[in-house]
């Protein structure tokens, strides 16, 4: 009677969403951001203002991200700065071999090898991100693997929760100062700078900075469609279901080490997207962006947006950069504070984050009405 | 003979020299509806745990539907889970944030491909709809799991399990803190399960009444060791389980709940450990 | 409302804005095109009654310690400027931008400041990892940079003028001084980052052309606190001095678990070159009376130059505040940029820049000359002895001004260097 | 030999840094399961508090004795107040005490910024504790170091003697093994998370007096140690006190050692990762509280 392979009945209402209002809610809103960022903010902004969002838009990929693993699938991910470090150097590495290579002498070093370098040959691990497809490549798959390999370990021993989210910090900080050890290599705290192409064009150029912003703006626009998919998808039931009770997964005869993994290592590659994008778009990468503190900073502006809501969590990254970067100046000081007390409000008495403002309410309107039925 | 169901031999648990259960041997058939009683800190829930995988035993433990079984000690809780053993908690553990919907749909879904799984669910699977039938929560199905009252959830606990397509059910006190009329629905849920002659019902109870009113056979399990086995009247009338009992249970329960052994509600209260399947 | 039709239309605006921004990098100049150094170009506005000019520091963040000293020295330059008139009479409006101890935060501040307030001059930045954040950014608008640290050496950068020391001013002095001394066996100790490097490759160039010997060399992560191994090894390594490139946090428990060590300026004096008054006070003259340091000024360089400054220092920001050489130099840069600006007749900056060469400016450190060659300062060297009372004296000094070398060129023994 | 002599005694050197920074964590980490970021700046409170008392008491040693007290009251407060505001809301949910408290030491950053400005203060050690005893051929011990053991020493006995001996050590521990049965018993489960806070955040103060003797005094004071002794924590194992003695012990000396075969930062990530490495072969940590709960 009961076969595992069962037709599906027709459901007529499945979803609530049978209003128009509803109905087009998602993809209209998705429109909308596509049209602000593709269409009005190229034309409204200066390129200064413009280049300044592209990098905004990166914080708001790796809070994709985030907001994927840890609203989602209750990851605190506070190592983020490895991800994002790690698809960064993967592009700068490359942009730097590029820029060697542009000056015509064969076997030139990256300008910075040159200087505080041993003068030697290229190290073997540079090599293989001279070539372009590599790079590319790498600066994804690179942050996903090392996830793989770390989640794989982790969440099979059951390390979770203030332990992972420990752990990660350790990390982070582990890869920073290896960073900055190795700076014949990888050029120690001043990170890579200095980038003259970006794949053959001129990043001096206004119009490929441009560029670079689309680029940025339709990538945050796809991973966010593909979270998005993540999010309603059985996968995301399923990783809601891991998040309030490992066990009672485990019991159904799934192994949540793996539904943590997917959305890990999915995160990760997100971020390692966010820092190679950011490499062409800022011009830097350092170990200043992959310690601790860069890595609780990738979390505070979805959890201020709202951890668990994608556009909370994007439109939160992209707000929280933007008030660092126009209140710090003004008020170095109160900014700091101000900082402070989103988290402590924000985390603290609105753990869905400001996109939760409207579902509280709603959510309380259910329970009165659940309540009167029952 | 030992092929079928649930067999345990030799069962041990113990945790930092006590010792929770002390050499258990069980057989349970299917299509029995086992009812496993006995004081607190008797063993019952440890036995549970061992059996789903969530505390280390020794000895064997092997289930299965014909041959000898499969051995379970050793493998991990979600391998377990996939021979076709599900079980529920003490505190009904039901995803608070999903819908019943949901909830059920994923209890389903452990076989799933990756496919389906990153695909968004289209309609409601026809496991999931029967069990929404059979567990009654079929108007609540968009509910959030957490809103719903407390019966329902060990309902939609149940109903987890039956989409899962579980062999063999072990259900942790599944009527406490119930009021009357949810024990009778929940016995009678119970009875319908089990009406399945390739499944195997096993449930831990401290209420007397519900177990009298809806046990097909009894085991009582006191300081980790098995105390008597048999039928509800057998059972009831063991001079050791009277011990053990002793002033609770000859006090309030001996004395006016016995007569109640052959439950007219009912008629099935002698049933025989090997009790036909060709009821259902 | 599945959501497959959403990626599905998500892909459809996705791809149209690929193929606008594949048509808009049509437009794009290529590397190596050379077109491109036109299109940006920096448009300093200096039309109006007042000049902006940029003051990029780090307020907030872990260098703010040492960078609101400079950005304190700089406004009383501005302050003072103004004062007496102003630039090519315009008087000046000082842009503040904090970057954060950030370095790709100091590279979009430096932006902003070009781009947005279209300043026409920048003054700031302290590690050298900033400098080299924001180097591309003012060779890409070419707007002028004034950098007020000592630092490592072998840069050029065609926008940065360099107003604190390079190696041959400081490094390599110092080293004549230990070798004076007679302080030839060095432990070289400092933090993992690039001017220890490469001030500890320098010395080791120079020490085997001068009979001196490494004994040892330890780098400590930034900001690291735990100095008890390397004390110990410093101990035992039987070395007559330590050179010491640490930065920040990490010499107040160096100098504390120094001194524990048993090991004080008589047994192994500590050559530090990262250590100015402000830094003294901080670490406590218990730890480190009589060690020497390296710089060009310090708060009791004599003359009338430096009584003024200190004077007009304390006056603004209160009577014990102490004054040091970033600070001096930071406070000197405004008033050469100032000199060069009003020697071109103009605030373009070609023209600034071709004024640069041979401007002196009576500091407070004594008579500097820019070397507009190099872009960099002709400056005294100066060896200190730290006193009880927090102050540095000079106890030696090159006598005269000493020509910038950043690449070293003009040492042989330097010559594998770079 | 010596070398190896050497590096231990360093490391002990090290460990007892560790462990006294770590030791309030043992607390409210160890005991009660908050990760509390703001537990640094508890330490740097007490290293300030050295300093304002050196201001105000003009002899070395008398003002760090009196700031050993003083410390403890003015973290202890300090924590106690946190716990009142902010922590106890917080139970159900840890990783979210962990941003809400990582946001509360931003501010308590800045605020010490404001009070006594961005660059460090300096305090002045008594002359007895910046020497150093021989203990043998070539290997010294230093005297603040010594000074820093004997006082983690001593609060580690103090601890164990309130947890085991006192009526409020008992209610401590009946809390954290069962807290609904000891609220039901009568223990003001509420008032005992408090003073619990109190002395674990009051631990940190002292142990910022004592950083006084060896590291900066600054407003970053706080995470210069607050990783460290998370990780002292993590891998001495939850709820045990011995295993962080422990832990901080093989910590300083494997770094010790590490330092002197490789460099400091290599060092460091050897130690990061061996620490890893070990929670994958021990998640608990090395001790660990059994308990029949699911987790």
């Amino acid at each position: 009677m009961t076969t595992t392979s069962a037709p599906t009945t027709p459901a007529p209402e499945v979803t609530k969403a049978t209003s128009p209002l509803t109905r087009f809610r998602v993809p209209g809103g998705f429109a909308l951001g596509a049209v602000l960022l593709l269409g009005i903010a190229p034309l409204a902004l200066t390129d200064f203002r413009l280049a300044l969002l592209a990098k905004y838009l990166c914080w708001a990929m790796v809070a994709v991200g985030v907001s994927l693993a840890w609203g989602r699938g209750g990851l605190l991910v506070l190592g983020q700065g490895v991800f994002f470090g790690l698809g960064g150097y993967a592009m700068a590495m490359h942009l730097k071999l590029a820029d060697a290579a542009d000056t015509g002498i064969p076997g030139a070093l990256p300008d910075f090898m040159q200087l505080y370098g041993t003068g030697e040959a290229l190290p073997w691990w540079w090599k293989p991100f001279g070539n372009p497809a590599f790079a590319l490549a790498a600066t994804v798959l690179l942050p996903m693997a090392v996830a793989a390999v770390l989640g794989f370990f982790v969440f099979r021993r059951r390390v979770r929760g203030a332990y992972f989210a420990i752990l990660s910090q350790a990390l982070a900080a582990a890869l920073a100062i290896w960073l900055v050890g190795q700076q014949a290599t990888t050029g120690g705290t001043n990170g890579l700078t200095d980038f003259q192409g970006f794949f053959g064009y001129d990043l001096d150029d206004p119009a490929n900075q441009r560029t670079v912003y689309f680029v940025i703006a339709v990538s945050l626009l796809l991973l966010m469609a593909a979270a998005r998919q993540l999010f309603v998808s059985r996968y995301g039931e399923l990783l809601i279901a891991v998040r309030d009770s490992e066990e009672r997964v485990r019991f159904l005869g799934y192994d949540p080490a793996n539904v943590k993994l997917v959305a890990y290592v999915v995160a990760a590659g997100m971020a390692g997207l966010a820092g190679a994008l950011f490499v062409p778009a800022v011009g830097i990468i350092s170990p200043a962006l992959i310690g601790v503190v860069p890595s609780i900073g990738f979390v505070i502006g979805a959890a201020v947006g709202g951890r668990a809501s994608l556009v909370g969590a994007v439109l939160g990254a992209i707000a929280v950069a933007w008030a660092q970067s126009t209140l710090s100046d003004a008020f170095p000081g109160a900014w700091t504070y101000l900082q402070g007390l989103l988290f402590v409000v924000a985390v603290g008495f609105l753990p869905g984050g400001l996109a939760s403002l409207g579902a509280v309410i709603r959510r309380n309107r259910i329970r009165t009405r659940s309540g009167e039925a029952a | 003979m030992s092929g079928e169901g649930l067999t345990i031999r030799g069962l041990r648990v113990s945790f930092d020299g006590y010792t929770a259960v002390d050499g258990v041997d069980l057989d349970v058939r299917p299509g029995d509806l086992r009812f496993l009683i006995g004081p607190n800190g008797a063993g019952k829930t440890t036995l549970v745990d061992a059996v789903t995988g969530l505390v280390k035993a020794t000895g064997s433990v092997r289930f299965g539907t014909n041959g000898d079984g499969t051995e379970l000690i050793g493998k991990p809780v979600h391998k377990i889970a996939r021979l076709g053993i599900g079980r529920t908690f003490q505190t009904a553990t039901v995803f608070e944030e999903l819908t019943v919907l949901q909830n059920l749909d994923i209890a389903a879904g452990a076989g799933r491909g990756p496919l389906t799984m990153l695909r968004r669910r289209k309609g409601i699977p026809q496991p999931v709809a029967e069990a929404l039938e059979t567990t009654g929560l079929t108007a609540l199905r968009d509910r959030p799991a957490g809103v719903l009252a407390h019966g329902q959830k060990q309902w939609l606990e149940i109903g987890m399990l039956l989409v899962q397509d579980v062999r063999l059910l072990l259900l942790d006190e599944p009527v406490a803190g119930m009021s009357h009329e949810e024990r009778e629905s929940t016995g009678e849920l119970l009875r319908r399960v089990s009406e399945d002659s390739t499944r195997t019902v096993v449930v831990i109870e401290h209420d007397m009444d519900f177990m009298r009113s809806f046990a097909r056979s009894v085991t009582v399990l006191h300081a980790g060791k098995v105390l008597s086995e048999g039928t509800v009247a057998q059972v009831q009338a063991d001079p050791k389980v009277q011990e053990v009992y002793l002033g609770r249970a000859r006090a309030e329960e001996s004395a006016d709940a016995a007569p109640a052994v052959p439950s007219p509600a009912t008629g099935e209260a002698t049933p025989t450990t090997t009790a036909s399947a060709q009821e259902a | 409302m599945s959501g497959l039709s959403i990626t599905r239309r998500g892909l459809l605006t996705a791809a149209s804005a690929v193929g606008a921004s594949a048509a808009l990098s049509a437009c794009g100049a290529k590397t190596g095109s050379g077109t491109s150094s036109d299109a940006a170009g920096a448009t300093a506005d200096t039309s109006g009654s007042t000049v902006k000019i940029g003051l990029l520091n780090s307020l907030s963040g872990t260098m703010a310690i040492s960078e609101v000293t400079v950005h304190n020295a700089l406004l009383l330059a501005v302050k003072e400027i103004n004062a007496a008139g102003g630039v090519l009479g315009k008087k000046l409006k000082a842009v503040s931008q904090d970057g954060a101890s950030d370095w790709p935060t100091f590279a979009e501040k430096a932006e902003s400041l070009i781009k947005e307030d279209k300043v026409a001059a920048t003054f700031g930045c302290w590690t050298s990892a900033s400098r080299k954040a924001v180097k591309p950014v003012f060779e890409k608008y070419k707007s002028p940079l004034f950098y007020p640290v000592q630092y490592e050496g072998l840069e050029q950068s065609p926008y940065i003028f360099y107003i604190g020391a390079t190696t041959n001013q400081q490094i390599v002095p110092a080293l004549d001084y230990l070798k004076k001394q007679g302080l030839t066996r060095l432990y070289l100790v400092g933090s993992d980052y690039v001017f220890p490097r490469t001030a500890n490759k320098i010395i080791k160039a120079y020490a085997k052309a001068n009979g001196m010997t490494v004994v040892g060399e330890d780098y400590a992560p930034l900001g690291s606190t735990e100095f008890s191994t390397i004390v110990n090894e410093v101990k035992g390594s039987g070395a007559d001095a330590v050179f010491n490139t640490l930065n920040g946090d990490s010499n107040v428990a160096f100098f504390k678990e120094y001194k524990s060590a048993g090991l004080t300026a008589k047994s192994m004096p500590v050559l530090s070159v990262s250590i100015a008054e402000e830094e003294v006070a901080s670490i406590g003259t218990q730890y480190l009376e009589d060690q020497l340091t390296a710089w060009n000024y310090y708060e009791t360089t004599p003359g009338a130059a430096n009584e003024k400054f200190v004077k007009a220092y304390q006056a603004e920001y209160g009577a014990k505040k102490p004054t040091s050489d970033p600070m001096e130099a930071a406070y000197i840069s405004v008033y050469l940029w100032k000199a060069m600006v009003e020697k071109a007749g103009s605030f373009d900056v070609a023209k600034v820049k071709a004024a640069a060469d041979g401007i002196t400016f009576d500091a407070p450190e004594g008579k500097v000359t820019v070397d507009g060659a190099t872009q960099h300062v002709y400056k005294t060297a100066r060896i200190g002895k730290i006193g009880s009372d927090g102050l540095i004296t000079e106890v030696w000094n090159s006598g005269k001004p000493v020509k910038p070398d950043p690449y070293l060129k003009g040492y042989d023994w330097a010559s594998g260097l770079s | 030999m010596t070398v190896i002599l050497n590096q231990s005694f360093t490391g002990i050197s090290i460990g007892a840094v560790l462990l006294l920074i770590a030791l309030g964590l043992t607390l409210t980490f160890g005991q009660m399961g908050v990760i509390n970021m703001a537990h640094g700046e508890f330490i740097m409170a007490g290293a300030y508090t050295t300093y304002v008392l050196q201001k105000a008491i003009s002899g070395a040693g008398v003002s760090l004795l009196v700031a050993l007290p003083v410390a403890f009251l003015v973290a202890g407060a300090m924590g106690a107040l946190l716990e009142w505001l902010l922590i106890r809301r917080l139970y159900t949910r840890p990783l979210d005490t962990l941003l809400v408290t990582w946001g509360v030491s931003l501010m308590l950053q800045q605020l010490a910024r404001d009070i006594f400005g961005a660059p460090n203060v300096q305090t002045r050690a008594p002359d007895i504790l910046t020497g150093n005893i021989a203990v043998a051929e070539g290997i010294s011990l230093a005297n603040s170091r010594l000074f820093i053991l004997g006082l983690a020493l001593l609060s580690v006995l103090a601890l164990t003697l309130v947890l085991r001996f006192t009526p409020l050590g008992r209610r401590i521990r009946a809390v954290v093994q069962n807290r609904d049965l000891a609220e039901v018993s009568g223990i003001a489960t509420g008032r005992v998370d408090r003073m619990t806070f109190f002395i674990g955040s009051g631990l940190a103060g002292v142990a910022g007096v004592a950083i006084t003797l060896v590291g900066p005094i600054g407003p970053t004071t706080g995470t210069n140690y607050i990783v460290d002794a998370f990780l002292v924590v993590v891998v001495g194992g939850i709820g045990q006190l011995k295993g962080s003695v422990i832990t901080a012990f093989v910590l300083g000396v494997l770094q010790s050692v590490l330092e002197y075969s490789t460099t400091v930062s290599v060092a460091k990530v050897i130690v990061l990762v061996a620490i890893v490495a070990f929670l994958q072969w021990r998640p608990q940590g090395l001790y660990t509280l059994r308990t029949r709960s699911l987790a």
